[in-house]
């Protein structure tokens, strides 16, 4: 099979992985130092319907990329995004990573979206470019000996339904009924396959899964069903989709969890209305439009630094996806800068195999921990609830940290 | 303006200027293989398009049954490689055989309802099989891997020792690969479409009753050539998984890619040989090119979209029968081929009751040309 | 001055010109034949001046001229053409293929008394009026043709070997019925007609077109005692 | 006498409420040249189709050299012996005038080559060498109408089905027309079954002459005797025969 | 029988969504007798002026007036100035052209809007009470709507076509276009009315449909309305504005139905099993429902 199991259990602090430059095209230029600028190369759908998404997480990691070449770049080394459009497709990607590496000579690669890393993931892995916080997040690239040089941004569908079915034992600790709702794509696959897991060995009890292809027939087949909790395992269109169809058909589950690629309140929960009330969902980005974090400092420095850079969108939270991948980024840089490896190809796949590190805009309590047999990166969600009377997300309840399932400390 | 130059088909400088194109074509063939290995790879994906718009040519071009329906077949072939090489360990390329016999009776399949359904109709009917295709791969997921999609391991597709390249040429292997099938597809093309088998295709095309009446069984051209349409856009299939190496249901093979071949056919000319060829030239270089003029400000990343359909629109004014039909009429100025001479009595000056000077030829007594069938 | 006049027309396909030069004329009210071998240029000249191909030259009508203007402006005008081969909608019924042919009037009732009319003349057309026109026979279709073009009232009428797979009676029938018009109503006629012989006999003059030009013309009955002529398009 | 290679007897068919074919009955023997007349709409065509099996008629048998017509698919009629030209124009637009007559051999035997060179001489014969190479879309009505007949020809029939070959050419085209049917007649030792309404044509090429109104036989017998028959020529002819 | 009900009533709603798109797909055909693959994002491009509009302060009745003038306007405009010239050239080309407007004007609304989804406010109430219960099952009054201006559509599509001479004439320009001309019908008028009135047709369409699309307004809305919308015009016959009502409301009720009750399949076949037995009664019928016999005259 080609589809390894989602991670082992690991360690962070398992010690140093080596990147295995033995294997590459062209090991030389593997190791070989970066001087005077670092090129990003991104690959991704800049025309097409994804294209507002894309466009905001650049910007963000464009302007996170400004603040620290204007403080003097890596060591020196400026920091440089390339940019080509693929239009959503895996085989404009592949032809577009393949020219990022040999003709844009960028350093570092960056994807959006899974077929497109499916697509260019075995010959960047060849050419040793290390691929980081790619926008996706399958189990295939969490397989370290396969695919050495890749790395992902998005939480693993199988540590988020931990933390979502660990959410639900919390709140029912005498079990419940439970029904999904899955989207016949991949990522509604990964979400609902990874909530089935889950769910073993605990009380809850599954009584309905239904496609997402239409959300009416789902939401009257859901509602004929008895259950307490529905679990959407849907991508973002879904989301509203699904809260209106379930509120025309009369239904109003106790328990209504969204995935966590449904945080953006506006365009999300605000057109369902009161349907949406009281859905919940994991969150582990801190965000700029709620009043919570008026007073973080992290919030603060994030929002006085847009502003300086002109950014037309601070409190997206693409654009704030977009500036945490660029703090990521850089972290690793200089993390690499200063390891027996330096500022290299390998040096920085290096540094990213073992990256702890809080971002000032992940939510107090969430880090990013990689572990060269474990990389899953985000660990730990906080649950919000959405509020349609006041159309704010609401905290409910602490941080849940689930990392003790995937690490051993 | 000069009188065109006169070539007669199967003269000597007729033969010169087919040899002179064929070594020009593969000179550039072999500088091309020169250069940077992401152009080596672009060149190797508009091949593979040029083949799978050459199958839809063939019944939407030559036989007139407009199908939105090959990226169905693109899929299929595309599939069975990918399923073959990964769960079988089959060599990738001992599955082109089968792919390509799979596609060949699938499309024969497809092709019965063309008997009784036509036109826009049958497009309908395409339209279907489109749709299916991304729907049925989710559903049979144990074989396909179904949304997750099925990522073919690089070293499965190194090519094969004897064809002389190393392990570490792939790009090189897939370049000459899919060269050389263009090639023989286009060949394939070129024989198929002036023998008998092709005028019977175009006859239905233009006439069906009258060529029904003519004795073209106009049900089994219907479905043989949507079989191997099926078959040689199946081809392609098999090729596009070997230089993708990741097939998903919703990438690679939704309507959009029939649209796309669609667009390569009408731009590149319907029913022409070459078109196909011009045709995936346009579909892959046009959109890169449109990308690239984009500004560096990503939010402006639409802006390509215009360009393309701009584009488009602006190559269909200019040459509305294609980029082919459009040239061969500008080069017909220039030289005019002439077909063979073949030995028949000249007939002497129309004049009045000439008739009864130019013979008929063939006749009962003609036993070699009379062949009746039922008697 | 005359109705229809036509100077130096050239027109053509693409690259292949077919009109080399044509000067031809109908006076108000007169019937004039044109005749000429197959291959000749007749219908190019018709299509041309009923404005579906571009041409060189004048055209002029009733004094204006009518340059390159489209058919449907040329229809306006007062010139109808009935097409060689089947002019008719093969998916309207005969009733609408009718209605359609009035598209240029305005007076309901007239039109509906034309219809009347018609269905008259082509008793046929009267039996199969809520008949798919693309049923009739070759024949009928011709018919339908030739009232769908008169439903426009024209002031000039062309005809494109209207007696095309008409049987005899019809077509004597229906020279009857030419000859009538043009007396009655003044419509002048401009007929292309293989059957030459009953062309001749309705026509005041007629013209002989070879490999478009014009080799010929006169008087329909200097025509007529012709031995060239006689030999070629009356057959005796 | 010799035995009939056509029998068409007692065909019936309607469409809706038109019966087009109502019991109609005729033979043509062998190497003969049948005219059939009759006024619009008679019927003379929609014999034709259910003859190649365009239409099926509602009732009725047609026979041809022993073998049984209406069991024969539409595109087996032509191996049969049976070939047709259309009223109407039914050529391949895109094809030149040579594939044109090429697509009339489908059905033969022999090698590509050899059947284009056949179909040369057809058109040499029927003068259309000119035109040979000329896609048939943009030729005149009257060399389309040649290039039908030619098309037939290339078949090898046993029997012609001519519908109206003579429409648009002039009174000597329609002469030199007779004379070349005549001839392939000879020629190629077949029979011919010509519907046309140039009488002149008829009377001077048939061996006899049926003719038809309402889908009915109304006169059958030398061409003479049809030509001064009174329901024929209250039907057809008019007061130009009468 | 309420879950029977609810299913009906969803399906009968998603069919008038697409019977709405393929009347206007109807009308594009019975003047030029092509398919107008540009159709649906023509409709888009209106919605979002609606759209806009309504994020000015206007109200959504003033945007829905606004998108379907401009409808009009850009479909006569569309007409004249890309259609005309190379329809008299070549049927692909036509083809062609409206493959490319249909890329160009998505781009061209995602770059003039962004492509981020939108909210569209809706013309009828749409409140999770705005329902009348029918045997236990809810019948939301923005469905109705819908249902309604359907009716209203066919209804004045039915007058049109069999009770104005301007009916008459698209028929003929169809048929015939040379013959049309020589009858003295303004062929390029036709033309220009048919493409016009299918644009604005299609912007109300947009502006009534988008508010009930689980996609809200974004520039995917469209595409998949358009194909099922295609696939129900062919249905029902491809020139009979019945024919389209009655072919979404099988392809939209069918799809409920399998989705809902043929479990195995409707998961994860849905639009392959409404396909394929739309396909089956084609090959039955090959001219769909109620569409015109096609002629095997010779
Ligand atoms: N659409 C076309 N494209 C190219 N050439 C054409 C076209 N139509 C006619 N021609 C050419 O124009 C010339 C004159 O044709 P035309 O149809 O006017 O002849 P005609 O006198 O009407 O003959 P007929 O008596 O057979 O109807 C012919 O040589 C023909 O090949
Ligand atoms: N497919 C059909 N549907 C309806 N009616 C038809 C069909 N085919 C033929 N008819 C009718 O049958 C009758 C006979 O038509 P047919 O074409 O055989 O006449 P014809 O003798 O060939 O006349 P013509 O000399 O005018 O060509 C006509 O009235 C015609 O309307
Ligand atoms: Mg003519
Ligand atoms: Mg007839």
């Amino acid at each position: 099979g080609d589809e390894p199991e989602a991670a082992g259990t690991g360690s962070a602090a398992a010690g140093a992985w080596k990147a295995p430059v033995a294997d590459c095209d062209d090991p030389a230029a593997a190791t070989k130092q970066i001087t005077g600028t670092l090129k990003v190369g991104w690959s991704a759908a800049l025309s097409g319907p994804l294209a507002g998404a894309v466009g905001a997480v650049l910007q963000g990691m464009k302007d996170r990329f400004a603040v620290e070449n204007a403080a003097g770049g890596i060591g020196g080394v400026k920091l440089e995004v390339v940019t080509r459009d693929d239009a959503f497709d895996p085989a404009k990607a592949k032809a577009n990573v393949g020219q990022l590496i040999q003709s844009d000579k960028v350093d570092v690669l960056d994807v959006f979206g899974s077929g497109q890393l499916d697509a260019v993931a075995d010959d960047q892995n060849a050419a040793c470019v290390p691929l980081l916080f790619a926008q996706s997040g399958v189990p295939t690239f969490r397989d370290v000996k396969n695919f050495p040089w890749t790395t992902q941004y998005l939480p693993s569908a199988d540590v988020e339904t931990a933390f979502d079915v660990e959410l639900l034992k919390q709140k029912y600790p005498n079990g419940a009924k439970v029904a999904i709702a899955a989207n016949q794509t991949e990522s509604g696959k990964g979400l609902a396959d990874g909530f089935k897991k889950a769910l073993q060995g605990t009380n809850l009890e599954l009584v309905k899964e239904v496609s997402l292809a239409d959300p009416a027939a789902a939401a009257t087949t859901l509602s004929a069903s008895g259950a307490q909790v529905l679990f959407d395992a849907g991508v973002t269109t879904d989301c509203p989709a699904l809260s209106i169809a379930v509120g025309r058909s009369g239904w109003k589950p106790e328990t209504f969890i969204q995935p966590s690629n449904c945080v953006d309140g506006n365009t999300l929960y605000k057109p369902a209305g009161a349907a949406a009330d009281g859905q919940l969902v994991p969150v582990w980005l801190k965000n700029p439009a709620s009043t919570l974090y008026a007073a973080d400092p992290g919030m603060q420095d994030y929002l006085a630094k847009l502003k300086a850079q002109n950014n037309a969108a601070p409190t997206n939270s693409y654009t704030v996806n977009g500036w945490v991948i660029g703090d990521l980024m850089v972290d690793v840089f200089k993390k690499a800068a200063a390891s027996s490896s330096k500022l290299s190809h390998a040096g920085i796949m290096e540094a990213a195999r073992v990256q702890e590190y809080q971002p000032p805009m992940f939510i107090d309590g969430i880090k990013w921990k990689m572990a060269p047999d474990a990389p899953l990166g985000i660990l730990a969600f906080r649950p919000f609830q959405w509020n349609a009377a006041d159309t704010q997300f609401k905290p409910f309840g602490e941080v849940i940290d689930i990392s003790s399932k995937y690490l051993t400390k | 303006m000069p009188a065109p130059f006169v070539l007669t088909r199967g003269t000597w400088p007729h033969r010169l200027l087919l040899l002179a194109i064929a070594a020009l074509a593969a000179l550039a063939l072999l500088w091309a293989s020169g250069l940077a290995q992401f152009r080596v790879s672009q060149l190797t994906s508009v091949f593979i398009y040029a083949i799978a718009i050459s199958g839809l040519n063939l019944a939407t071009g030559y036989t007139g049954l407009l199908s939105i329906g090959h990226s169905a077949f693109f899929g299929l072939g595309a599939y069975t490689t990918g399923v073959l090489v990964m769960r079988y360990n089959w060599d990738p390329l001992a599955t082109i055989a089968p792919a390509v016999a799979l596609c060949f009776a699938v499309g024969f399949v497809i092709g019965l309802p063309a008997l009784r359904i036509r036109g826009l109709y049958l497009a309908l009917v395409t339209l279907a099989v489109g749709v299916a295709f991304p729907e049925l791969v989710r559903r049979f997921s144990a074989l396909t891997g179904g949304a997750r999609g099925l990522v073919i391991r690089r070293r499965l597709l190194n090519p094969p020792a004897w064809s002389g390249f190393g392990p570490g040429e792939r790009t090189q292997w897939l370049f000459w690969l899919s060269a050389v099938a263009l090639g023989a597809v286009l060949l394939l093309m070129h024989l198929l479409v002036r023998s008998r088998a092709g005028l019977a295709m175009i006859a239905t095309r233009d006439n069906e009753i009258a060529a029904a009446a003519s004795g073209v069984r106009v049900a089994t051209v219907k479905t043989s050539v949507f079989g191997l349409s099926g078959a040689v856009t199946g081809l392609a299939g098999c090729l596009f998984a070997m230089y993708l190496a990741a097939l998903s249901p919703d990438g690679s093979f939704t309507l959009l890619k029939s649209i796309e071949f669609i667009t390569g056919l009408v731009i590149g000319g319907a029913a022409t040989r070459l078109g196909p060829v011009v045709g995936a030239f346009a579909v892959v270089y046009i959109p890169y090119l449109t990308a690239s003029l984009n500004p560096s400000n990503v939010s402006q990343g639409q802006l390509s979209g215009v360009l393309f359909g701009v584009v488009l629109i602006l190559i269909i004014f200019l040459m509305p029968d294609g980029v082919v039909g459009g040239l061969s009429r500008l080069s017909g100025r220039l030289v005019q081929l002439r077909p063979a001479r073949v030995n028949t009595p000249t007939p002497p000056a129309p004049e009045e009751n000439n008739h009864e000077a130019s013979p008929l030829p063939g006749g009962r007594d003609d036993r070699d040309l009379t062949a009746r069938g039922v008697q | 001055m005359s109705l229809l006049q036509v100077e130096g027309l050239v027109a053509g396909y693409g690259p292949a010109q077919v009109l080399h030069g044509v000067d031809l004329t109908v006076g108000e009210g007169e019937v004039v034949v044109v005749l000429g071998a197959n291959g000749a240029g007749k219908t190019t000249l018709m299509r041309a001046i009923a404005g579906l191909l571009t041409s060189r030259g004048t055209i002029a009508f009733a004094g204006h001229r009518l340059g390159n203007r489209r058919a449907e402006l040329v229809v306006r005008a007062g010139i109808s053409l009935v097409p060689q081969g089947r002019g008719t909608f093969t998916a309207l019924t005969v009733l609408e293929n009718l209605r359609v042919g009035a598209a240029v009037r305005t007076d309901r009732d007239g039109v509906a008394a034309d219809i009347e009319h018609w269905f008259g003349v082509f008793p046929v057309l009267r039996d199969r009026a809520k008949q798919v026109a693309g049923t009739l026979s070759g024949g009928e279709q011709q018919m339908l043709a030739v009232a769908r073009a008169l439903m426009s009232r024209p002031r000039l009428l062309l005809c494109d070997e209207i007696s095309l797979g008409l049987a005899p009676k019809i077509v004597a029938g229906l020279f009857e019925v030419l000859g009538r018009i043009n007396a009655e109503s003044g419509t002048a006629l401009l007929l292309v007609e293989q059957n030459a012989e009953l062309a001749l006999a309705l026509a005041g003059r007629a013209y002989l077109l070879e490999v478009g030009r014009v080799a010929g013309q006169g008087a329909a009955g200097e025509f007529r005692d012709n031995d060239a002529v006689r030999r070629a398009y009356l057959g005796y | 006498m010799s035995v009939a290679v056509l029998d068409v007897r007692d065909v019936r068919i309607h469409f809706g409420g038109v019966t087009a074919l109502d019991g109609i009955s005729l033979t043509v023997d062998p190497g003969e040249i049948c005219g059939l007349i009759g006024p619009n709409g008679a019927g003379k065509t929609t014999l034709f189709n259910c003859i190649t099996r365009i239409y099926r008629p509602d009732a009725g048998t047609i026979r041809f050299g022993g073998a049984d017509l209406l069991a024969v698919p539409r595109h087996r009629i032509v191996r049969h012996g049976v070939a047709r030209t259309f009223q109407n124009l039914a050529l391949f637009p895109s094809l030149s005038v040579l594939e044109n007559t090429v697509v009339g051999a489908h059905v033969r035997r022999g090698r590509h080559r050899a059947l284009r060179a056949e179909a040369l001489g057809i058109l040499a014969a029927l003068d259309l060498a000119d035109v040979a190479h000329r896609p048939a879309q943009g030729l005149p009505f009257g060399t389309l109408k040649r290039v039908e007949l030619a098309r037939a020809l290339a078949a090898h029939p046993r029997l012609l089905l001519l519908d109206e070959p003579a429409g648009g050419l002039t009174h000597a085209e329609v002469r030199d027309l007779g004379a070349l049917i005549k001839r392939i007649r000879d020629r190629y030792e077949l029979s011919a079954l010509l519907v046309e309404h140039h009488m002149g044509l008829v009377m001077g090429i048939c061996d006899h002459v049926v003719a038809m109104d309402s889908g009915r036989k109304i006169a059958d017998g030398p061409p003479q005797d049809v030509q001064r028959d009174e329901t024929v020529a209250a039907a057809y002819l008019g007061r130009a025969a009468a | 029988m309420s879950l029977l009900l609810d299913r009906l009533f969803d399906g009968i709603t998603n069919g008038c969504v697409y019977a709405i798109m393929a009347l206007a797909l109807v009308i594009v055909f019975r003047g030029s007798g092509t398919i107008n693959f540009a159709q649906g994002e023509l409709a888009l491009f209106t919605t979002y002026i609606a759209w806009w509009l309504t994020t000015l302060g206007a109200p959504i009745w003033a945007g829905l007036v606004v998108s379907a003038v401009a409808g009009l306007v850009l479909g006569a405009g569309i007409e004249r100035t890309l259609i005309r010239p190379v329809r008299r050239r070549n049927d692909m080309a036509v083809l062609i052209v409206c493959l490319g407007l249909f890329t160009a004007l998505n781009a061209l609304a995602g770059l003039l809007w962004n492509s981020e989804t939108k909210v569209m406010p809706s013309v009828f109430p749409n409140g999770l009470d705005d329902y009348v219960a029918i045997g236990g099952a809810r019948l939301y009054f923005d469905g109705l709507g819908v249902w309604l201006v359907v009716l209203v559509v066919v209804a004045l599509m039915f007058l049109l076509f069999n009770r104005t001479r301007l009916g008459l004439h698209m028929r003929a320009v169809a048929n015939a276009p040379e013959s049309a001309a020589l009858s003295g019908v303004r062929t390029g008028r036709v033309l220009m009315f048919g493409w016009a009135v299918s644009a604005a047709i299609g912007a109300v369409a947009g502006v009534l449909v988008t508010p009930l699309s689980p996609q809200q307004l974004g520039l995917q809305t469209m595409f998949p309305i358009l194909i099922y919308a295609s696939a129900a015009a062919l249905f029902g016959g491809l020139d009979s504005p019945i024919g389209a009502v009655v072919g979404g409301l099988v392809l939209g009720v069918l799809q409920q139905l399998i989705m809902g009750y043929v479990g195995f399949i409707g998961d994860t076949l849905p639009q392959t099993a409404a396909l394929t037995i739309i396909v089956a009664v084609l090959v039955v019928r090959p001219t769909g429902l109620f569409g015109t016999r096609q002629l095997e005259r010779v």
